[in-house]
């Protein structure tokens, strides 16, 4: 008995010692440049082919290399070569690619290749890790960028996937050139290349490793990971990447909006300049917010919502207090994507009906609900009031974004949509029953009872309004995929800065199950998005592409929408300029950390 | 040789199956309850939870649950008493709605247990040795040995979106100890006299199992289902933040999941209210239960 | 000799149990289970696409197919491969089993070995003022939630605005030290709650057995009250204490961990678990599932042993 | 018997021991005085709930105290008042100056420990003795008191054995440390008829071999006939009659006495008639009549005896006493 007393006070002792010890560096060698970012997610895979979301992507462009890339700090975002040796040469047809890669990289070492010695990347990489995705034995994600795009690569999947055999579309010429034939134009090529997806991967790593890949990457980026599980990820330099030295004016600096970050200082060196990358994957906002204000765990965080009127003295311009500023580095951007609602046109409750005066009554219905949507309280509660509320689905990143569209569809009127109900004759007791599909995560909840508040309002009752659960994102996608919601409530991250990748959310087509939950089939919407997908980018398309935002909004298709504000913040010791989605995981090779780590609280 | 002095006093711990015997246990048991201070307060308080459950449920009060047009996270005010959530809803509304849905999970989850447990214990204790008791004690060993949240989950997961999966996971795992408890009971009552005497006579075995001797183990069932209530509404609040829960409506737990979020930015209110007011139920239960058990332990009604 | 015969009878009773477990979780986990197929799809998928990973994942064969093929898994204890992660179910397994352990042992002993002090304490002063507070504080731990006490004690001890002594989440482990910083909160938290609950339970076993005949008989014969709590009482009282130790044990490896690991944000097999069930990872449920019950069946065993050690009463028939 | 010329070895003065409820305070032992001498046996009789095992476990204040307490009275044991001993002296008297039997030999002893373990422990507690020491002095206490085999049985558990062999094993418990008083608490009660005359004889025997006084704590009035010097009759925490056994059982003087020794089956006796039983229940102890307190059953009750409560008054003579005011011839 006696002993066990002095065990303990023994074990509280240590321990609190232990908790005494300045812990620097956090338990790496003090004289290693260490960065520590954090995610609110942990990828879902570390494989290429099932890079299918921001935060795989940022872990696979840092352990992979992919033909092209966004520059690091050019807004709005323009792509640049990457380990492609220049932009493609383009047929004038818009048929045919050729581009030519950068001799002389190599993959990482690993135990995969012969002599343990990674070997040189070559073009058939790349034909190799494109056919992947056609390979059901891979579990890729990727296949639908390039389905029915590119010749003979969807007949080369239906003949059994036999990677010895040669596709007519997809071919490397010689060792360092690729050939890519398409069957027709597709001017979002160069940004599918920019993708995870994309991203070269050796064949023997694949052959050796088989499914195990997803959590050991081999590949030829500029880091090579060396620990990695559900909480963090950690990378080391991978001393083998090419040296090319920076031209931040290429890169798209901008000294008066980006000034701020120190950037200047990585000019004509060569990145990686991280000894140790750590991505923690920090689910909880208030984890994540506390890890990063102590001062000595990650050094970069999205700011949570609940944080963000702490750290503004004004959200117009987007100020940070006195404090803030003082300690940390800050930037708002907007993101590429947005959140919105939509009616699943399928129900003949709500969508299309044979009965022509029960569609018109939809339609009304639809319009009302609508009406009713607080698009600025919902800003206001969930994006501190930051968050841009724009009509349609064409959202402010991109290009082709309209600023000035009627915003009918996105201010609330309770009164115009009890009219609307009315003039539908809706009354309380014949509105039918609406299911809102939702994951069970705590914001989602509150978004189902703000809008349930709403819809009371203009006559909706509650019990008319009910919730379905669903316990992860995997079931929720069945659901929509099956089409078995009437009402679908969802974010749409862009994969590239192109009206096209939301339009193809309502194009008639891609219908459940494809990515057009809401089943809109418009005949003349339908039409436009053929005839636009193969157009370059000119005034002309951007004009078709804002009809086809007028159709979906005239319909009363989709309650839309919302992007969001993303305020990032990092310490003062770390010269970045981090961004979550376009450039993404592209911008960690950039990042340095100043050699001395300040004392938390005294800043720089 | 040696003779022995009659006992002319009635031993109390014998169990007859007379009921105006019974009846004075029971009466013993408010008796001694009603002395218990502790057990009384936890008692009331449990009551006034229960008066203002049953007021949410008749609808006159905390209606406005659901209303989104106050403001964000309000503070404390003549108006919102107990501040404003996220999407500016009444916290006060909220808890004392809250109180409604705590009964419903306590009380389903209760009742339903303390029946499953008490039939299949009855069963298992009355046919000890069977066939029948090896499989219920088979059941028994299997849910107890999946992790409850684990498992709790996955019964979620199963019936994807059903609003009842929480509690219809919850019964089927916390019968086990009520099973237990009646199980032992019934093989120390089923030897009695009154119990071989009905078989003597020939009285069916369901009518002893029902008649004369569940109603015997009604003192276990009791506490037994106060205890699984509390528990109930304990693990409400863990599924709740992981998101397993109450699925339509407002809980303390769910408050309590919103709140994780707005700690650290300084907006107690959702955390401390449901906190408060889950830990008061709880404890006034927990108080109550104690009492009850002092009251109805044969043991202790002899040592004090 | 009898405890291997012992020993070897009883791991095969254990294989109903075993069966059962795996058949119900099979069912719900797996069967009824969250479908991997949509979290495998690309963003625009053809029902042809649908199929195929459907196929990959086996989820077109007929329920006993799966069943047989999970029983042939438990037999060869080769689970294969995560289905999100691609890593093999093993290595999984080998990588976060330990970080559970080491973060609950400390909590999991000191929350008992202090119940039972504080019961022990309770019990010896039993109706006097110590006991009151002692029990009064106990419900008090009882009836405050575990989450409630976990945000508390983040907010007070790792955060910012509290004491900021220790690390917010993670586990960053290269030392000792940083095991014990990292460990701290989420073992105070542990005990906090666990002490309501387990000193409860231990004062009234061994207040139990201070009522029993034997205990006044060895008061009456002199024994010194100390010795009597330690010796006669503890003794007797290990029955009910092994099996509510060693009981906990199992369940304990799992699930006891997962709100901690989720909390906390540290990469244990709780969290793993969770995380499988959310997302129809099944080769890992199914490993953890089968190899919980298989490990319940041999704490069965080791429970009953440890009562024939301490109980010359229980026989190992 | 003959008491006249010797000191008392334990003596005990108006005692009343309270018992704390709920309900209220609960005199369970009230105002009780009695005397044993050395070498003497006294039987304490009375049905149960009279007093007088609590009685005997306030000897050795072995009640629980909290919520027991003793208000008031002396006990004189070998002259020192044993209510005004430490805790620690107190200890140190238990098992080795007065040693105590219990009625339960299934559960007096520890099951989990063997008795020679148990047996060492009492010896080694009181004694300075070594391990080996104790344990060849138990062996022979276990040879002392009859058990077949004792360097074997030793080293048995409780459980082992039958239950006259556990109840031998507790006497040589109590014996083995020399007491100068054993109170046994109804000692063969438990045991089957056959093994109850054996044990008690062996008491009886040993008593003598030892030298002790001894009370016999029962409500078996054949036992107190055949074992006891004198006996003292116990009626709801009160002494209401004691007597030589010889008196007492010829000449029962309290009502109470004599319906006890009426309600015994003679089994010698041709016809047996309805066995005649003591009317009515016996009072609760919270809601105590102010009087004698057998005067709601007795059939000899006056307005006095329901009024005033009737004393002992012990004839200096003979040592025997009762507490009546209409006592049978």
């Amino acid at each position: 008995m006696r002993n066990l007393v002095w065990s303990l006070i023994a074990v509280i002792a240590v321990g609190t010692t232990g908790c005494g010890q300045e812990q620097r560096n956090n338990g790496f060698d003090p004289n290693l440049k260490v960065y520590r970012h954090a995610m609110d997610q942990s990828p879902s895979s570390l494989d290429p082919v099932q890079a299918s979301n921001v935060y795989a992507n940022h872990v696979v462009l840092n352990a992979y290399d992919t033909l092209f890339a966004f520059k690091y700090l050019a807004r709005p975002y323009e792509v640049k070569p990457n380990l492609a040796v220049d932009f493609p040469e383009i047929s004038d047809d818009l048929l045919e690619y050729r581009i030519r890669i950068k001799e002389g990289v190599h993959y990482i070492d690993d135990p995969a290749f012969a002599d343990g010695v990674g070997r040189e990347v070559i073009a058939e990489d790349f034909i190799y890790s494109i056919k992947r995705h056609f390979d059901p034995k891979m579990r890729g994600q990727g296949a639908w960028l390039w389905q029915g795009r590119i010749v003979g690569l969807d007949e080369w999947k239906e003949s059994g996937a036999d990677y010895d055999q040669e596709i007519e579309g997809l071919r490397a010429i010689d060792r360092h050139t690729i050939l890519i034939k398409l069957i027709r134009p597709y001017p979002q090529l160069i940004f599918t290349l920019t993708m995870g997806y994309s991203a070269l991967v050796p064949r023997e790593a694949v052959e050796t490793y088989g499914l195990e890949l997803a959590s050991r990457p081999v590949g030829s980026g500029p880091f090579r990971v060396t620990s990695y599980d559900t909480s963090k990820i950690v990378f080391e330099k991978n001393v083998k990447f090419r040296q090319e030295p920076v031209d931040i004016w290429y890169e798209g600096y901008n000294p008066e909006t980006q000034g701020f970050t120190g950037v200047e200082a990585i000019q004509g060196r060569s990145p990686p300049f991280l000894d140790i990358l750590e991505i923690d994957f920090i689910a909880e906002s208030a984890a994540r917010w506390n890890s990063f204000t102590k001062g000595d765990e990650v050094q970069y965080t999205g700011v949570p919502n609940e944080q963000v009127d702490n750290i503004l003295s004004s959200k117009d311009p987007i100020t940070p207090t006195q404090e803030i500023a003082d300690r940390y580095h800050m930037y708002a951007g907007v993101e590429a994507g947005f959140v919105f609602q939509a009616f699943n046109m399928d129900f003949p409750e709500f969508g299309y009906n044979d009965d022509p005066d029960r569609s018109r009554r939809n339609k009304l219905l639809r319009c009302a609900v609508i009406k009713g949507f607080d698009w600025s309280k919902r800003n206001e509660s969930f994006y501190s009031g930051l968050g841009i509320v724009f009509p349609g689905i064409i959202p402010p990143v991109v290009p082709e974004f309209d600023p000035e569209l009627s915003r009918w569809s996105v201010e609330r009127d309770v009164e115009e949509a009890k009219r609307l109900l009315a003039e539908g004759g809706w009354t309380a007791d014949n509105l039918p029953e609406l299911v809102y599909g939702t994951t069970s995560s705590v914001t989602s909840r509150q978004f189902f009872e703000q809008f349930r508040g709403w819809l009371k309002k203009i006559g909706y009752p509650s019990d008319r309004i009910k919730i379905k659960q669903f316990a992860t994102f995997g079931d929720i996608s069945r659901a929509w995929k099956n089409s078995t919601l009437p009402f679908v409530a969802k974010g749409w991250g862009l994969d590239f800065p192109d009206a096209e990748n939301t339009l193809q959310l309502f194009y008639g087509p891609n219908g459940s199950p494809g990515s057009n939950d809401a089943n809109y089939r418009n005949r003349e919407f339908d039409e436009l998005y053929r005839k636009t997908s193969v157009m370059l980018p000119s005034p002309e398309r951007s004009k078709l592409y804002q009809r086809m935002n007028k159709l979906v909004i005239d319909d009363c298709v989709a309650v839309s929408g919302i992007s969001r504000t993303r305020i990032m913040l990092w310490h003062k010791n770390v010269i970045a300029f981090p961004d979550r989605e376009i450039v993404g995981g592209f911008f960690l090779k950039y990042v340095d950390v100043e050699k001395q780590q300040p004392v938390e609280g005294e800043g720089t | 040789m040696s003779s022995v002095a009659p006992e002319p006093v009635v031993d109390e711990t014998v169990v007859d199956d007379g009921s105006a015997h019974r009846e004075s246990i029971w009466a013993k048991t408010v008796y001694k309850l009603r002395r218990d201070r502790l057990g009384m307060v936890g008692l009331s308080v449990v009551l006034l939870y229960f008066i203002v459950a049953i007021g949410v449920w008749l609808g006159i009060w905390a209606t406005e649950w659901g209303d989104v047009e106050g403001p964000k996270w309000a503070p404390m005010s003549a108006e919102y008493w107990f501040g404003t959530n996220i999407i500016g809803q009444d916290v006060f509304a909220r808890a004392i709605y809250s109180t409604k849905t705590a009964f419903e999970v306590g009380l389903v989850v209760a009742v339903l247990s303390t029946i499953i447990g008490a039939l299949l214990g009855a069963l298992a204790g009355f046919f000890s040795g069977t066939w029948i008791d090896e499989i219920i004690l088979w059941l028994k060993g299997v849910l107890d040995s999946i992790p409850f949240y684990l498992f709790v989950a996955a019964v979620a997961f199963a019936l994807s979106g059903n609003p009842y999966a929480m509690h219809i996971a919850m019964v089927s795992t916390f019968w086990t100890t009520t099973g237990r408890l009646v199980r032992g009971e019934v093989i120390k009552l089923k030897n009695f006299e009154f119990v071989e005497a009905a078989r003597a006579i020939g009285v069916p075995q369901v009518v002893i199992i029902f008649r004369h001797i569940l109603p015997n183990t009604f003192h276990i069932l009791l506490v037994q289902a106060t205890i699984v209530f509390v528990a109930a509404i304990k693990s409400e609040v863990i599924l709740s933040f992981l998101g397993l829960g109450v699925q339509d409506g407002v809980s303390w737990g769910l408050m309590i999941a919103e709140s994780t979020q707005e700690v650290l930015a300084g907006f107690f209110n959702n955390f401390v209210w449901a906190s408060v007011f889950l830990f008061g139920l709880v404890m006034a239960f927990n108080m109550f239960s104690d009492a009850l058990q002092d009251a109805l332990d044969p043991r202790k009604v002899a040592s004090e | 000799m009898e405890v291997l015969q012992y020993a070897i009878r009883k791991l095969l009773g254990g294989i109903p149990l075993v069966l059962g477990v795996t058949f119900i979780s099979f069912l719900l986990m797996v069967y009824f289970g969250p479908d991997k197929t949509y979290e495998l799809l690309g963003k625009n998928p053809t029902q042809e696409q649908i199929d195929e990973i459907r196929h990959e994942l086996g989820y077109d064969k007929p329920f006993m197919v799966r069943y047989g093929e999970y029983l042939k898994q438990m037999a060869t204890l080769d689970f294969g491969a995560s289905d999100s992660t691609g890593e093999p179910v093993s290595k999984v397994l080998a990588r976060t089993v330990p970080i559970s352990l080491a973060l609950i042992t400390p909590g999991f002993i000191l929350g008992n070995v202090l119940g039972i002090l504080l019961a022990l304490i309770a019990a010896y002063h039993r109706s006097g003022p110590i006991d009151k507070y002692i029990m009064g504080f106990s419900v008090v731990g009882m009836s405050i939630s575990f989450l409630i006490v976990v945000i508390a004690f983040q907010i007070i001890f790792s955060s910012s605005y509290g004491l900021n002594a220790f690390p917010v989440r993670g586990w960053n482990v290269h030392s000792f030290s940083d095991y014990l910083r990292y460990i701290t909160v989420p073992t105070l938290a542990t005990i906090f709650v666990a002490l309501g609950y387990n000193t409860r339970f231990y004062r009234a076993v061994l207040v139990e057995e201070m009522t029993r005949d034997h205990v006044r008989t060895a008061k009456a014969f002199g024994t010194r009250p100390g010795k009597l709590l330690y010796k006669n009482i503890l003794k007797n009282s290990m029955i009910p204490i092994i099996t509510r130790i060693m009981f906990s044990i199992p369940l304990v490896v799992v699930s006891g961990s997962l709100i901690i690991e989720s909390y906390f944000g540290i990469p244990g097999i709780g969290k793993v678990t969770y995380d499988a069930i959310t997302t129809g990872d099944q080769p890992i449920l199914k490993a953890v599932v089968g190899l919980t019950a298989v490990l319940f069946v041999i704490t069965l065993l080791i429970t009953d042993i440890l009562y024939r050690v301490v109980d010359p009463r229980v026989s190992l028939k | 018997m003959s008491s006249e010329n010797k000191t008392p070895l334990l003596s005990v003065r108006n005692l009343v021991v309270e018992f704390s409820t709920r309900y209220g305070p609960v005199r369970a032992v009230d105002d009780i005085s009695f005397d044993v001498y050395p070498n003497e046996t006294v039987g304490i009789v009375g049905e149960s709930g009279c007093g007088k095992t609590v009685t005997g476990l306030t000897l050795l204040q072995l009640i629980p105290m909290p919520p027991g307490r003793i208000v008031q009275g002396s006990i004189n044991f070998d002259g020192r008042d044993l209510t005004k001993l430490s805790e620690k002296e107190m200890q140190e008297m238990r098992g080795s100056d007065i040693s105590m039997i219990f009625q339960e030999p299934m559960t007096a002893l520890n099951p989990v420990f063997s008795v020679g373990n148990q047996m060492i422990d009492v010896l080694r507690r009181h004694k300075n003795l070594t391990r080996r020491q104790a344990r060849e002095l138990a062996i022979n206490m276990l040879d002392t008191v009859g058990i077949p085999a004792p360097r074997k049985r030793i080293d048995e558990y409780p459980h082992q054995m039958s239950g006259g062999m556990r109840q031998r094993v507790m006497i040589a418990m109590a014996l083995s440390c020399g007491p100068k008083l054993l109170i046994a608490d109804e000692p063969t009660t438990a045991l089957d008829v056959t093994t109850q005359a054996q044990v008690m004889e062996q008491i009886v025997k040993l008593q003598d071999e030892f030298h002790m006084s001894m009370i016999l704590v029962t409500h078996d009035l054949g036992v107190v006939a055949e074992s006891c010097d004198r006996a003292i009759v116990m009626y709801c925490g009160n002494i209401i009659e004691t007597a030589a056994i010889d008196d007492l059982f010829h000449k029962p003087q309290h009502p109470y006495t004599r319906g006890l020794l009426d309600s015994i089956p003679r089994i010698r006796e041709e016809r047996i008639t309805e066995l005649p039983i003591i009317r009515g229940m016996v009072p609760d102890l919270l809601h105590l009549p102010d009087g004698c307190r057998f005067a709601d059953r007795c059939p000899r009750a006056t307005d006095e005896c329901r009024q005033d409560k009737p004393v002992v008054n012990i004839d200096p003579v003979t040592g025997n006493g009762v507490a009546c005011y209409h006592p049978m011839g």
